[in-house]
């Protein structure tokens, strides 16, 4: 692997880029590997990385229907916090930001991590109360959270209506000034990389078709590029992950359903925060080529077809006139959708299953991408140790039948509301 | 004619007496009605319009329409400024501004350039691979490219006009009406269809305005008023101008864009701007077009580079010679018709650079007789010309076209008319889950099997003919007709066109080589700035999926999603693959088609009236009387009546101390009261809620809290018995909706042998809760049908009467803690009582109190509410795990053995006193043992109410702490670290004020 | 004891007649007018039920109507359908607790629930020329003459307010029923969406 | 956006329904009788076909019937529509 750096970018202008080596080798898939990974997403790609760095094994394949990174990984709104209430959650994605910190010089590819502050807004006191609920947590966690009243929030973001009579008025605001966004792509691509140069074989156009089993033990997949075998075998492949898991006999706590996405025409910089909403369904941020990147709520049924529909593109768009009036005569140049894995509290799922050598990363809803680092490291050790992390301990599949659900939300066994 | 020396004096479909005058750049131009922006810039002879995305390259006008990669303006100035708008959708209106974009300080020297002159440093993924030492410094360098990208501003006022909305409804949507799409719209029209054709330019006709010979015998474009005359007349038929179709997704459901307004200088009163259309069709005709292509050639993309096809519509159309000298560069027949005519409109042909060695087609016929020189097996391999084009390089291209041969020739020219062939309009159809087939004789994508209700007509299925979209129009329309349910539609005869005989076979060819030695950009996607050696290099480094070169090098992702460049980018990658190009595939099609604004897809549900306000019948006194309002839902409820000169604390305190020293009044309507008659009214109940109801007599409430299937608390509230099957239930504000949709399904799907049968009565009845020690005087004077004395009317009693004269239900129930009641009156006398008690209190000072005293008031009282009701806790944990019946089955019991449910170190409610008596329990706090731990420091609970109770003169709390049942006495720490508090408190029982509640009983 | 005092129309505070927006030449396009000192019953029992029919019909002279989103009318009373077992019963001329009663006492031995909603539902009669289209910038129905026919009723939504439609007599009014919290909402939603065609508020309709 | 055949109110858009989940499952009828596994199943866990998929919508922005629908989740086809009582047509319903 030819290490990124001003000599050889220099070395390489010189040459006019023709000397640049593949940052990944297309392999064809081996007829065995010690670990199999479904799912060439940013949380199969990092878990793979990790297992070469954290625990030295290296024969392993990441399988990969599509193309890398295709998944909910490359469809993202790339927002990246820590920004939980509760104890299991927090841990988990405060681990996941400090890899984010250094995550591009470990993996030498600059993944534009950028720390430009989330804000999530209040409108009413009881929604204050919550979010000064969750900052105290994360503060009492060591998590970093602020909260700025109505002028502070003004002063930070200019182009906010914080009138006071407005139909849902800003009370406030909970700001992390260490979350921000990531630049998506890059970050399956890094890990890619990242991967191939441990000689980790990435397989695209490889869909796996079938979980093999023995006696309560998984032995191999079928793939539409033949069987492979293996000794472990991890799925990470977030809204399939239903369709996945029942090729192993297994049924799960999880709904796909779709999530929708959109970018705007480009301008020069008017937004330097991310800016989520308490009234209605809006995450916005100006990306750095400058289209303002928004999201909003799933919509609301079990889909598999990645692209959605419009009321609930008017619904984002409404708010986010709504609040950034001048947003109006921008134009929405793009929108598209991706398959989420809702899960029945809202929390995802890194653990065993009831099959022996069969481990599942799942059940992300519309969150897992801030994971993506902490996600493929526990992952990592739970396949490689054959037993949790004290950091996904808590994210099993059977804390439902125990009656230890982690719902950020209160909102029960209904994913969609989650 | 004096500015405008590129205008013929004569042609075109412009308004030659009819003078606009607008300003570019500060200057001033002459254009006429019925010109594009782009069309007078030309007429005006102004070439450089633009600076590209990334390099700051000057551009100019390349297309004329939709599809305009490069000339992207700054339209208008102050609240109604616009960025990134085509200059060539733009119909120029008197007093037009627009400004060059992406410059500084102005287009003709940019500064940004300088950004060419790294860029060698700066190929695709450049990015990736630097920025990374020292790590601290890429938020600083990402301050500085910010700046640099991002093309126009935004606006800095908020937008003065209005949008609409509208669903429409029909058997047949056309889109597009050009030759494809008006013989479509007269064939379904005629077979009496419904239908509505939408088209995005200001008149029908496409591209007949433009370019195409007679029909019927007469001009094109007559033929075309007549086919609109024609539709006009028939009842049926919508036509939409200046409409997009934008979106086609699920069940024929498509969405349209109406620029109602935009050819204005402003909008007319009450006249919206733009307008969505969502469209349900049950059938649907694509006669979307299709759109011409250049090629790759080194320095492609100087101003004065122009589509072929664009340089005639600006000949035909406008009447404006696009330069004085030309060359047309194409690898098929269709750039000889624009030949003649650019030469028949006067700019000198120079030659015709054809890249087939062969002979064309006939319809080069006209063009070749006027003495064009024509080269033949050629292409231009580079250009020259420092803001804009001044010659052309032309060599001899081999058979593979993959080197040259030959000397350079060069050919002085301010024009150059490229046609590489062209890509049928196909992204409506993959939006409708169509997939595109790549066609070889076309080199070009054209639809592929439908998938929903619709089909392609013209030029959009790769009809090239006149005759033959005419045709096709007519077949489609018929057909569309048919299948919508008109089995009798038919194809009417096609109209007559000129035989334009058979064309000559195209060459498909994506990218000419350079002259050896030639290092200069060849760019694949204007807008983005991506050149083919961005595209090698991303195949190089293993971006070799069509996706990840999209991704990696920006290809496509601009405003014009890749129009013009995607399918060159795609040639581009399946060459450096030695794949084909079907191999490499498409990226995804996704809406919108063309650019759509947000305020159009937002509509009139913004600001004030993005969510409906729901007020209840006092609402109208409220406000009168001060009150500051809170959104609970969509209510808005009162929150406080500060009276002038009061704070709002000292309002609130005064209105908690009224209640509990004389009496108050409360509008507490927004409470959800659902009605439930039937036979089985009392076992729906017991099903529903924890505690049992069988015994309930008739006139006596009851408290009732209700589970979800998972065991946690839904919602709680009261439930009285009015008759024998008679039950009127409240439930929380917030959980209303929620907990009728969950008893409907119970209902209709569960058990729908209970006959029972619920609605919402939320709306019909005003309610009013009437607290404090007075209370019972007040009611006296209101009513004189009931008994109101303790004995005749006990505390959880019920009685239907009458209230200052109308009639309504009394309720003895108590949020508050005090003696109080509830009336409940149809909504349009809600006011009328409210005032009549207000009337009635004066003596004991009634006082209206808003949802903050109430808070107080039940927080002293340790009654639950959102904070304590947040989704994860259980009855037990509320303390109400007595009230759970162990005799009967009802909702979410079977969920409560699981061990984390029964679990005793749950979170349990408590009370909290601040153990020095007097510091605040800071709201949203969180509880701990050790306030000095290192962190992470373990939370035990967390307080979930806290305020200031003026009745103890102590600041309280609830919150839920681990086994808080078992901590009575206990001192904990409840901490906010975001608001600098650390606060002792005690652990008390919940309820503050009169546990033994003698006072509600009194 | 006062008097019983007059109904107060959600809309009171608001409600002002005249000509308003854009109107064009040949007049306003749009009239608006509320209706008044209506009785609104909510019915619920067994659609299917014949007994249960008759003894509706024999109390109000007027048809439970079982195909759905139809009405019937009779003697000024009108059932619009809502659901498979529930209706809603209009009347102009009788007093609301009086229908209320009588049709209770009607259907005493049936499965059932009579419910007096007549507070809670605000009545909006829009005609005119662009009436259909007025409706049709916030709400999905196909308002086209072969399908929202005279005497139809449709349950939907009019920007996010639910709403019941029905098109009275010949079907060129069409009266709007909503909750009478979202009232003023839809009353200003209705008046800011007819400026482009012109329209007038009319005086208040008894009955 | 597409239309769900409302049992009653026939096509209409599906802004005008809620989502209600799972209809493949139903609820059972006596659950203090069931295992703690079963009943776990039956709240808990989906079988979330990519594919033909049963499912409860109500019909909240109309007649606030609750209906069951067979929707294919791979292309929005819906495949049927049926009272909550009534059987589900294609849908090889368990129950
Ligand atoms: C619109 C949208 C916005 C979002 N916004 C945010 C956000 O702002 N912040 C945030 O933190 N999260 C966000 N998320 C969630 C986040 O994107 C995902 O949780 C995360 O990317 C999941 O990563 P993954 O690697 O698990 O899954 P994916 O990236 O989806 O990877 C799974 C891969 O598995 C592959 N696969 C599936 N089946 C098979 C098979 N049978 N064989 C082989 N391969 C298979 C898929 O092709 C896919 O590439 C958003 C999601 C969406 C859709
Ligand atoms: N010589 C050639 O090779 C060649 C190639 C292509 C076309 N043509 C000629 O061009 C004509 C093509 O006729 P046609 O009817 O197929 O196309 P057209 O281009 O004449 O008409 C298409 C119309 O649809 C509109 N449109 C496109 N997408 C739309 C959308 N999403 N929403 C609303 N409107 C939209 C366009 O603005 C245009 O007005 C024929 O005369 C044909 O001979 C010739
Ligand atoms: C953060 C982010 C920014 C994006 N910016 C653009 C953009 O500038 N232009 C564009 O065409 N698409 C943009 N997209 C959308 C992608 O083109 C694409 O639609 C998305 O990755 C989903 O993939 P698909 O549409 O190929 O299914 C962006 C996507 C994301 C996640
Ligand atoms: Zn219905």
């Amino acid at each position: 692997m030819t290490r990124y750096s001003i000599f050889s970018l220099a070395r390489n202008a010189l040459s006019h880029h023709e000397g640049w080596p593949e940052a990944w080798r297309s392999p064809d898939p081996k007829p065995s590997y010690d670990v199999i990974i479904i799912g060439g997403g940013g949380h199969g790609l990092a878990t793979a990385y990790y297992l070469a760095k954290e625990h030295g094994i290296t024969n392993v394949a990441v399988l990969e229907k599509g193309w890398l990174g295709g998944g909910n990984t490359g469809r993202n709104t790339t927002i990246v916090r820590s920004n939980y209430e509760l104890e299991p959650n927090a841990h988990f994605y405060e681990h996941s930001m400090k890899l984010w910190e250094g995550l591009t010089r470990d993996l030498n590819f600059n993944i534009m991590f950028s720390q430009r502050g989330v804000i999530n807004l209040a409108h009413s006191d009881p929604q204050v109360d919550a979010y000064m609920r969750r900052g105290n947590a994360m503060r009492l966690n060591g998590i970093d959270a602020e909260f700025l009243d109505r002028e502070h929030v003004q002063a930070k973001v200019p182009i906010l209506d914080c009138s006071t009579d407005a139909r849902f008025p800003i009370m406030g605001g909970l700001l992390q000034p260490r979350g921000g966004t990531a630049r998506h792509d890059a970050v399956a691509w890094g890990y890619a990389r990242g991967a191939d140069g441990h000689g980790i074989d990435i397989i695209q156009n490889c869909e796996v078709t079938g979980i093999s089993i023995e006696d309560g033990r998984v032995t191999g997949v079928a793939t539409t590029r033949g069987p492979i075998t293996a000794k472990k075998v991890g799925m990470a492949v977030a809204g399939h992950s239903g369709h996945v898991a029942a090729m192993a006999g297994l049924r799960l706590p999880i709904e796909s359903h779709v999530l929708q996405a959109l970018v705007t025409e480009p301008v020069k910089p008017i937004l330097d925060t991310v800016v989520t909403f308490g009234a209605g369904h809006l995450y916005v941020s100006q990306s750095d080529k400058g289209e303002l990147v928004m999201g909003g709520d799933i919509d609301g049924y079990n889909t598999y077809t990645q692209r959605g529909n419009l009321p609930i593109i008017e619904h984002v768009v409404a708010t986010a006139v709504t609040f950034f009036p001048i947003f109006s005569r921008l134009r929405v140049m793009r929108t598209w959708g991706g398959t989420v894995d809702m899960s029945m509290d809202g929390s995802p799922f890194i653990c065993k299953t009831p099959v022996d050598g069969l481990y599942l990363n799942g059940g992300w809803c519309y969150g897992g991408f801030k994971a993506t680092p902490a996600s493929g490291w526990v992952f990592a050790h739970t396949i490689a140790q054959d037993q949790p992390h004290s950091l996904n301990q808590a994210f099993t599949l059977d804390r439902f039948a125990l009656g230890h659900t982690i719902d950020e939300k209160g909102m029960g066994p209904v994913p969609k509301a989650h | 004619m004096n500015g405008q020396p590129f205008r013929n004096a004569e042609g075109g479909i412009i308004d030659h007496d009819r003078s606009l005058g607008f300003t570019f750049n500060g200057r001033r131009h002459q254009g006429f009605a019925g010109d594009t922006l782009a069309s007078a810039l030309l007429a005006s002879g102004v070439r450089r319009v633009a600076r590209s995305f990334k390099y700051h390259r000057p551009r100019g006008i390349f297309a004329a329409g939709e599809e305009e990669p490069s000339a992207l303006v700054q339209l208008r100035i102050g609240a109604r400024t616009e960025p990134n708008v085509r200059a060539t959708r733009v119909e120029l209106f008197d007093g037009l501004v627009a400004n060059s974009q992406n410059c500084w300080p102005s287009v003709d020297f940019d500064l940004g350039a300088g950004a060419a002159w790294v860029s060698r440093l700066m190929p695709p993924g450049f990015y990736y691979k630097t920025f990374k030492w020292p790590g601290l410094l890429w938020p600083a360098y990402e301050h500085v490219l910010r700046k640099l990208a991002g093309m126009g501003v935004a606006p800095r006022q908020a937008d003065p006009d209005r949008y609409e909305h509208r669903f429409a409804h029909c058997d047949v949507l056309i889109v597009g009406g050009g030759p494809a799409g008006l013989s479509a719209a007269i064939a379904a029209g005629r077979a009496g269809a419904r239908i509505i054709v939408a088209d995005d330019g200001p008149e029908f006709g496409g591209s007949l305005a433009a370019e195409a010979g007679p029909i019927d015998g007469a001009p094109a474009r007559e033929w075309a008023a007549v086919a609109v005359a024609e539709l006009t007349a028939m009842p049926y038929v919508t036509l939409v101008r200046r409409a997009s179709v934008f979106g086609y997704y699920d069940h024929n459901g498509l969405a349209i864009s109406e620029h109602v307004a935009d050819h204005l200088a402003e909008p007319l009163p009450f006249q919206p701007r733009q307008r969505l259309w969502m469209v349900r069709a049950r059938q649907v005709v694509l006669a979307t077009g299709a759109t011409e292509r250049s090629f790759v050639f080194a320095d492609n993309d100087r101003p004065g580079i122009m589509l072929a096809s664009a340089a005639r519509t600006y000949a035909n159309r406008f009447a404006v010679r696009a330069g004085r000298r030309c060359v047309v560069f194409t690898n098929n027949d269709s750039a000889y018709g624009a030949a003649a005519d650019l030469a028949a409109a006067g700019i000198e042909v120079a030659a015709v650079i054809d890249a087939r060695p062969g002979d064309p087609g006939p319809a080069a016929a006209k063009a070749l007789g006027t003495g064009i020189e024509r080269l033949a097996g050629h292409a231009v391999v580079a250009t020259r010309g420092g803001g804009a084009l001044t010659a052309v390089e032309v060599a001899p291209l081999n058979e593979s076209g993959d080197s040259l041969g030959g000397s350079l020739r060069r050919f002085d020219c301010d024009l150059l008319c490229v046609s590489g062939g062209w890509n049928p309009a196909v992204q409506l159809h993959a939006q409708a889950q169509g997939r595109p087939v790549y066609d070889d004789t076309l080199a070009a994508f054209v639809p592929g099997p439908s998938v929903q209700a619709e089909r392609s007509a013209g030029s959009a299925k790769g009809t090239f003919t006149l005759a033959g979209c005419l045709a096709d129009g007519m077949e489609a329309g018929a057909e569309a007709a048919r299948q919508a349910g008109f089995e009798a539609a038919e194809t009417p005869p096609v109209p007559a066109c000129e035989d334009e005989g058979e064309a000559a076979p195209m060459r498909a060819l994506w990218s000419v080589p350079p002259p050896p030695g030639l290092r200069r950009k060849r760019f694949v996607d204007l807008q983005t700035d991506v050149t083919q050696a961005d595209v090698e290099l991303a195949s190089r480094e293993g971006y070799k999926s069509v996706e990840h070169l999209k991704r990696y090098t920006t290809l496509g992702m601009g405003t014009d999603q890749g129009r013009t460049g995607n399918v060159p980018g795609l040639a581009v990658l399946a060459r450096s693959l030695g794949a084909d190009i079907p191999q490499v595939g498409t990226t995804t099609f996704r809406p919108p088609y063309v650019p759509v604004t947000m305020a159009t897809l937002a509509g009139r549900e913004i600001g004030h009236h993005f969510q409906p306000v729901r007020r209840s019948a006092m609402h109208g006194w409220h406000e009168t009387a001060g009150a500051a309002f809170v959104p609970a839902g969509l209510w808005l409820r009162p929150q406080f009546y500060a009276r002038p000169g009061e704070g709002l604390w000292d309002a609130i305190y005064r209105e908690t101390v009224a209640v509990r020293t004389s009496v108050g009044l409360c509008d507490v309507s927004t409470l959800g009261k659902i009605d439930i008659q039937g036979a089985d009214s009392a076992e729906f109940l017991n099903r529903v809620y924890i505690n049992a109801w069988s015994k309930l007599g008739i006139g006596r409430c009851r408290y009732g809290v209700m589970l979800r299937e998972d065991g946690i608390t839904l919602d709680d509230g009261t439930t009285s018995r009015l008759a024998r099957n008679h039950y009127l239930m409240t439930t929380t504000t917030a959980n209303a909706g929620a907990v009728m949709g969950h008893l409907e399904y119970f209902l209709q799907v569960v058990w729908p042998e209970l006959d029972v049968h619920i609605i919402s009565v939320t709306e019909e009845w005003a309610a009013i809760a009437l607290a404090g020690p007075d209370s019972r005087k007040v009611l006296e004077r209101l009513t004189d049908d009931i008994d109101v004395s303790n004995e005749a009317l006990p505390f959880m009693g019920v009685r239907e009467g009458t209230f200052a004269g109308v009639p309504g239900r009394l309720f003895r129930i108590s949020f508050s803690g005090e003696l109080a009641y509830e009336i409940n009156v149809p909504a349009d006398y809600g006011q009328h009582l409210w005032e009549a008690m207000l009337e009635a209190g004066k003596e004991f000072d009634i006082t209206p109190y808003g949802t903050e005293a109430l808070g107080i008031l039940r927080t002293e009282k340790g009654h639950v509410v959102g904070g304590e009701l947040n989704g994860r806790t259980t009855a037990d944990d509320l303390g109400f795990g007595r009230m759970a019946s162990s005799a009967k089955e009802f909702i979410g019991k079977r969920s409560l053995n699981r061990p984390g449910l029964t679990d005793e170190n749950r979170k349990q409610l408590v009370g909290l006193v601040p153990a020095d008596g007097k510091t605040a329990i800071p709201r949203g706090a969180q509880i701990v043992t050790d306030p000095d731990q290192a962190l992470p420091n373990p939370m035990i609970g967390e307080v979930t109410s806290a305020c200031y109770s003026p009745n103890l003169e102590t600041p309280i709390g609830l919150g839920i702490v681990a086994a808080g049942r078992a901590r009575m006495g206990e001192t904990l720490y409840a901490l906010s670290p975001m608001r600098g508090k650390r606060v002792a408190v005690t652990v008390t029982n919940p309820v503050f004020i009169d546990p033994e509640g003698e006072r509600l009983r009194a | 004891m006062p008097e019983m005092p007059q109904r107060c129309s959600a809309l009171f505070d608001a409600y002002q007649t005249g000509t308003f927006g854009a109107v064009p030449e040949d007049g306003p396009g749009i009239q608006l007018a509320e209706r008044r000192g209506l009785a609104i019953i909510h019915l619920a029992g067994p659609g299917g039920d014949e007994n249960f029919r008759t003894a509706v019909k024999g109390c109000l002279g007027c048809e439970a109507p079982v195909i759905p989103n139809t009405t019937a009318t009779a003697d000024g009373r009108c059932l619009l359908w809502l659901a498979p077992t529930r209706w809603l019963l209009v009347s102009a001329r009788d007093a609301p607790g009086d229908l209320e009663r009588d049709l209770s006492a009607a259907l005493a031995s049936h499965s059932g629930a009579v419910t007096d909603v007549s507070s809670g539902r605000t009545v909006i009669r829009v005609t005119g020329r662009d009436a259909r289209q007025l409706l049709a910038k916030g709400c999905p129905l196909d308002f086209h003459g072969s399908r929202f026919k005279p005497e139809n009723c449709a349950q939907s939504i009019l920007g996010a307010i639910n709403v019941l439609l029905h098109a009275t007599g010949d079907g060129t009014a069409i009266d709007l029923y909503c909750a009478r919290g979202f009232a003023l909402s839809m009353w200003e939603w209705l008046t800011d969406a007819a400026g482009e065609f012109g329209y007038s508020i009319d005086v208040a309709i008894q009955g | 956006m597409f239309n769900i055949r409302c049992p009653w109110c026939g096509d209409r858009p599906e802004i005008e329904f809620s989502y209600g989940g799972d209809a493949s499952r139903s609820r059972p009828d006596a659950p203090e009788t069931l295992s703690d596994d079963a009943w776990h199943d039956y709240v808990f866990i989906r079988d979330n076909p990519a594919g033909p998929h049963a499912e409860y919508w109500q019909h909240t922005g109309g007649c606030r019937q609750w209906l069951r629908a067979l929707r294919n989740t791979t292309t929005h086809e819906i495949l049927a529509t049926a009272a909550p009582g009534e059987p589900l047509p294609l849908s090889g319903e368990r129950k």
